[in-house]
């Protein structure tokens, strides 16, 4: 296993998605001899895991079963530790298409974060990319470099510890495609800048609030960059279920029918008609961020 | 200027009144009475005293369940001004969430803090607070509100709240009917003061009482009911005066065939439909979806029950005579029953109405056709429903049958927004699905020449660009 | 005929709503002995109209026949003469239940704009309230004050001439609701307060731009209105149709089928399904404005 | 540094090579040739003077058609900047709209002024334009750009620019696929270098394009076609270098039958097939939807004909001879054919595909059950629909047959915002419907024991809260 290639079977030392249900999925560190408690009993790693399919049925102590996935980026976004706020796949699989990324992109990121955009940048970019991700606070940059190696995309990544908006990404003139997830972008356009290609390439940049937004438009185009386009990406999800509606009795339809002796005691013998139709949740996601891409030209 | 305490009279709060509780976002509708104990968010208190006090006045709730009102500086809350998401990198996550212990919170309580200042406190103590998401933050906020904010506010009942009230709190019951969308629908059918409206609706009769609000009292609401009678818990709570009931007329669905067909008979009562009717009351009840009868019991508390039927006789000796006496006052209601439903069916006969709305449980194809046919020409109408498939249907249908145009299907996307300096951005969770509607005119059948091809008695043109080939 | 009352026929005087499709309407002064020359031919108001049923299906010159509608303050908004950006019936119904407005209802609107709003008002506040309506452009308040007239609801209106921002509404004490829709509603946000009854009211302000609403949301703060609150409307219309999807074709299923006698110059037959659904027109509208609500408290 | 030539040669313009022609958000996909005259925006030009020019140059069309690189200060458009809306209550309504007359545009053409200034000039002398909405005045820019604008600019091709190509120019050609949809897609189905992944579209391609270049020559892709040969116009607009090609596989549906049957022989040419493909391709236009074989020779020409089948030859006499050479061609075609479906027929059979793509404008649900067939356990695959009701039944086709979980029916919401000082909001016009799509993860068939009462083969919990039983 690794989250840029697929493998059959699970191996020591995997990270393996149990999936529980929706919405309810946990990443295992699968380790010879280990055990996991989920909330369907104790997996025990190896008799449950190593040696079975990806994709397998495994039933836990308790009885019930749960499925064990190979992970992949998505998947980690929904299982990973949360040390800071994420990205989620909507808002990442549009920075992907929108910043152009492919096999062989050369990505600079900051910050880094909890991981969740950088496994789906390595993902793309394999195997001849390389990504550069910048996260100033220590201990965030040390479990995140922990957990590439563990994902085994290690070398498609170099991670540093650093401010971006004072000391940039430590590379210059090597992005196809620079992004931004920063309090402050505006600060770090013009390292953005530095680190991309003489040529040109893509930037992203994601911010909660309006105002962010504004003042990096602002030094985007200060700093020469084209193609400002601001974006917002709001998933739904829809749940498919069978509903019933009852029908109105309007009463005897003819004069006849009116008759006290037919009508006496005749229940309605309208019955529910099923509708098969999809529901939204009562709240959905009503803003993450906005993204901001821009063009920089060559230079 | 010299009338103003004239003026406040009308704003003082009543005994017997209809209010609104109002504690953030959180509504709850009830009436003032003495001396009983009223449930919200949580917590138990007494209206006794805010009888006499002006409306929209903030009460504290003090020691044994009194309200207090409040000092008027000590406006709600500035735990918005949070500050998330645009600075929190810099946080060390070293494990320890909240400072304070349950002690310091008890020992603030007595210092006489506030529940807005000891959840200042808590936020300002708490290492995580900072590090969660926007999302996370509000509901930490909410959550600790319920526990500490001891203030509520008592508001005046109107459409606006009212619909704001049930969505919150009982989407179900309502048919998850959304705020605005009720808002279009009032807008669509032209609801106005002096004109004559149908309404079918299972909506706890929140739209039928905005219906009556937006009538102020001029004209007549037909409430077309299924089952065993009318539902109008909602209507009471808007606290209508006495004479807006003058206005409000009821006909049960069950008699629709037989008016139309000119059979009705109203002029002697029948008791077989009663007994259908009681019949049907229990199914009523039966249908109600799970989750609405469940729901706990403060929450069912906020409907005050309609209709006074069913009560239980717990005295044996007494029984014979309370009989006795109750058949009576059943032939009394008959009566009065029988001449609501001859007053009404004279409304209806002669199929003039000014509008109908429709918002209910029920498949609203069927229920739109039958009652269509009580309205004027050139006169709107509006159907909600909460799947657009069932609209899909009565859109086909009407296309089918005639006799209507300016058809739309729709829906609206609401979006709350934060606005605060350098934190402005769209509220971070939004309601899913306000529901569809259906809106359209009616017009004149077409008796004069039979038009070849086409059924849909709308003019052709623009209607032929978007036939099916596309996609 | 009024907008604020039905009438069963068509008379003299009348502002009749002709429905010659969706879409595709136009309001029609009727005269007698006038005429009116729409696409589908002429119509005599005279014979066409006057005395006809509103709703009656109408036989224009060309043999094309149209419907006469009853106009209301929905209709009106789809057919008035634009003479400014006007405000359309999504925003016109959530702004009408959100200032809570009823029969009785005082109300102060600027500006008049060409009175889309202001017929929604009337229609709602009439037989007991009263909308003061300030427009600062003397053209516009001139030509609106006489469309009040022609639509019988100039009793409940007062058309002022006047800039709002300078001025004010031209009345104090006396507003359950007060509504703004100019440039730079913070300037006139005082005088609303003004405006308003001692004992609240609900204000609401639509701008198109969030600038505006950032100023206007601390001139309302700063004017100590509560419950402020930023929402934003958008409808969508879907177009009922039917459908038609291919059947993939995977070939014969069984290996007896396959045999070439079998399979040669057999069309496949699976004829297309049909399915009943919904489109979403290509462009929507994705924006017509912010609306900002507050309540007034008593003063 | 010293490289920067070498590198430059990357960036270069090259005679056949495929680019993207943009002006303002309007893009079309061309190839290089020498001496073809190319129509864009109502314009005619040569793109002979590009060859040797850098990708993201600004060209001026200037007269014959020639282009001419722009000064590089002279950027795109300021037009945009233009106050609308905020303060036009001032304007009086003169009944005069334009100023400028036809000869003082002339005049201002002659004097050299460039399209750009030339609007802006117009906008100064417009009376109404003030008065219009923005939209409307967006319309009218739109409008005299597309008159008065005479540059381009070229681009290399990337997913990104040829998906909002589609979607803007030709939506109806990929099934109304927008470009944040497929952006989803590629993501949702893991798309990466180096696995093996099934697509089945009649989106002209530029799906499976996108799936190539995300998979960046690494890997094998297996179109899956209905009807008589795949179609990859879309594909060939990417430019991609040749060797992607060798990852590129297709195979006929009309075999998968076969295939999973194991009687698939494709050791043998089979001449029934191949008729039976012809008559297929005939069908297939013919169920092209009307909209989309219409269209201006312009947008048509975008699209570049894939296969060479179905020449005309008009010399008789010459027509013995050249049947003969036809023949020994259409030998070698099937023969190389042959080997392509032995290639593809190879890969499928071990039924360990790793990813699944449809996007297509046949019935999903048929679609996908024959697919899903081909993949490993534990591997993603996303249907995209432009109707929600066919995923609906997808969703519920997949939750009795079992093998997945994880299915997710969703759709996204596309808002573009204008951001400039205190003029910024959203887009006043944004796409109705970007389509829905159903994703999921496939699991292993349980062969182990029938789980007694339940078929959906996901475990219960969550699920059994959203039963049927609310509104």
């Amino acid at each position: 296993m690794s989250f840029v290639e697929y493998s059959d079977f699970i191996q020591d030392g995997d990270v393996a998605t149990v999936y529980m249900g929706h919405e309810s999925m946990i990443a295992v560190k699968v380790q010879q001899g280990a055990q996991t408690q989920t909330r369907y009993g104790v997996l025990r790693h190896s008799t449950d895991l190593i040696g079975q399919r990806y994709g397998s049925k495994v039933t836990c102590s308790k009885g019930r079963w749960v499925y064990v996935l190979h992970p992949t980026p998505e998947l980690w976004t929904v299982t990973l530790p949360h040390r800071t706020q994420i990205l989620y796949t909507t808002d990442i699989a549009t920075i992907t298409m929108m910043l152009e990324l492919k096999p062989g992109s050369f990505v600079c990121e900051s910050g880094t974060g909890s991981g969740s955009l950088a496994h789906a940048i390595l993902r793309t970019i394999a195997p001849t990319g390389h990504l550069h991700t910048v996260e100033f606070h220590q201990q965030r940059a040390e479990k995140v470099a922990e957990e590439f190696k563990e994902h085994r995309v290690d070398h498609l990544v170099t991670v540093r510890n650093q401010d971006v908006c004072k000391d940039g990404f430590g590379v210059t003139g090597v992005a196809d495609a620079v992004f931004l997830d920063i309090p402050s972008p505006w600060e770090a356009v013009r390292h953005a800048k530095a680190a991309m290609k003489k040529q040109g390439g893509r930037v992203c940049s994601f911010s909660p609030c309006i105002e962010q937004v504004q003042k990096t438009c602002e030094a985007l185009s200060d700093q020469g960059f084209e193609e400002l386009s601001t974006i917002e990406v709001l998933l739904r999800v829809h749940d498919v279920r069978t509903v019933y509606l009852s029908l109105p009795d309007f009463g005897p339809d003819s004069p006849a029918q009116a008759q006290p002796d037919a009508a006496v005691k005749t229940p309605p013998s309208h019955a529910p008609i099923a509708l098969k139709t999809t529901t939204l949740p009562r709240d959905i996601p009503g803003h993450t961020g906005y993204l901001t891409f821009a063009t920089k030209p060559r230079t | 200027m010299a009338d103003n305490v004239d003026d406040d009279s009308l704003y003082r709060i009543k005994e017997g009144d209809y209010v609104v509780l109002k504690r953030g976002d959180i509504f709850k509708a009830v009436q003032i009475q003495q001396k009983k104990k009223v449930a919200f968010e949580k917590q138990w208190f007494f209206l006794d005293n805010v009888v006499g006090q002006l409306y929209s006045t903030t009460f504290e709730i003090v020691s044994g369940g009194i309200l207090q009102p409040r000092k008027p500086k000590d406006t709600e809350s500035s735990t918005d001004a949070k500050g998330a998401g645009t600075d929190n990198r810099n946080i060390v996550d070293d494990g320890k969430s909240q400072k304070l212990t349950r002690d310091d919170i008890e020992t603030l309580k007595e210092q006489g803090l506030k529940g807005q200042e000891i959840i200042q406190q808590l936020i300002e103590n708490s290492s995580t607070f900072k590090n969660k998401t926007e999302y996370a933050q509000d509901k930490y906020i909410k959550k600790k509100k319920k526990k500490y904010e001891n203030t509520v506010m008592i508001l005046k009942p109107s459409c606006r709240i009212l619909a704001m009230m049930y969505h919150g709190r009982e989407p179900g019951k309502i048919c998850h009917l959304r705020y605005d969308t009720l808002a279009q629908m009032l807008t669509l059918a032209n609801i106005h003061a002096g004109s004559k409206v149908l309404v079918f609706e299972t909506c706890a009769g929140l739209v039928l009482g905005s219906v009556m609000e937006r009538m102020g009292g001029y004209g007549s609401v037909i409430q077309m009911y299924p089952g065993g009678g009318p539902v109008r818990a909602g209507v009471e709570s808007f606290g209508f005066p006495s004479h807006f009931h003058d206005m409000l007329h009821e006909f049960p669905i069950c008699h629709v065939n037989a008016l139309l067909a000119g059979t009705l008979d109203t002029t002697a009562k029948d008791p077989s439909a009663d007994s259908k009717q009681s019949n049907m009351a229990a199914k009523e009840e039966q249908n109600q979806p799970e989750a609405e009868r469940q729901g706990s019991p403060e929450e069912q508390s906020m409907e005050t029950n309609s209709g006074a039927d069913g009560s239980h006789d717990p005295k044996k000796e007494e029984e014979e005579k309370r009989r006795e006496a109750k058949a009576e006052e059943r032939k009394v209601k008959q009566e009065e029953k029988r001449k609501k439903l001859a007053a009404a069916a004279a409304l209806l006969e002669s199929r003039n109405a000014d509008g109908l709305v429709i918002a209910s449980r029920f498949n609203p194809c069927p229920v739109l056709m039958g009652l269509l046919k009580f309205l004027s020409p050139s006169r709107p109408f509006v159907v909600y429903s909460q799947y657009k498939e069932s609209l899909i249907e009565c859109y086909t249908k009407l296309k089918e049958h005639g006799g209507t145009v300016n058809l739309k299907l729709t829906d609206t996307w609401l979006r709350h927004y934060q606005v605060l300096p350098n934190r402005t951005h769209p509220v971070l969770l939004m309601s899913g699905g306000g529901g569809y509607l259906l809106s359209g005119t009616t017009v004149a059948a077409d008796h004069s020449k039979p038009s070849s091809s086409r059924q849909d008695g709308e003019p052709a043109e623009k209607r032929q660009k978007v036939t099916d080939t596309e996609g």
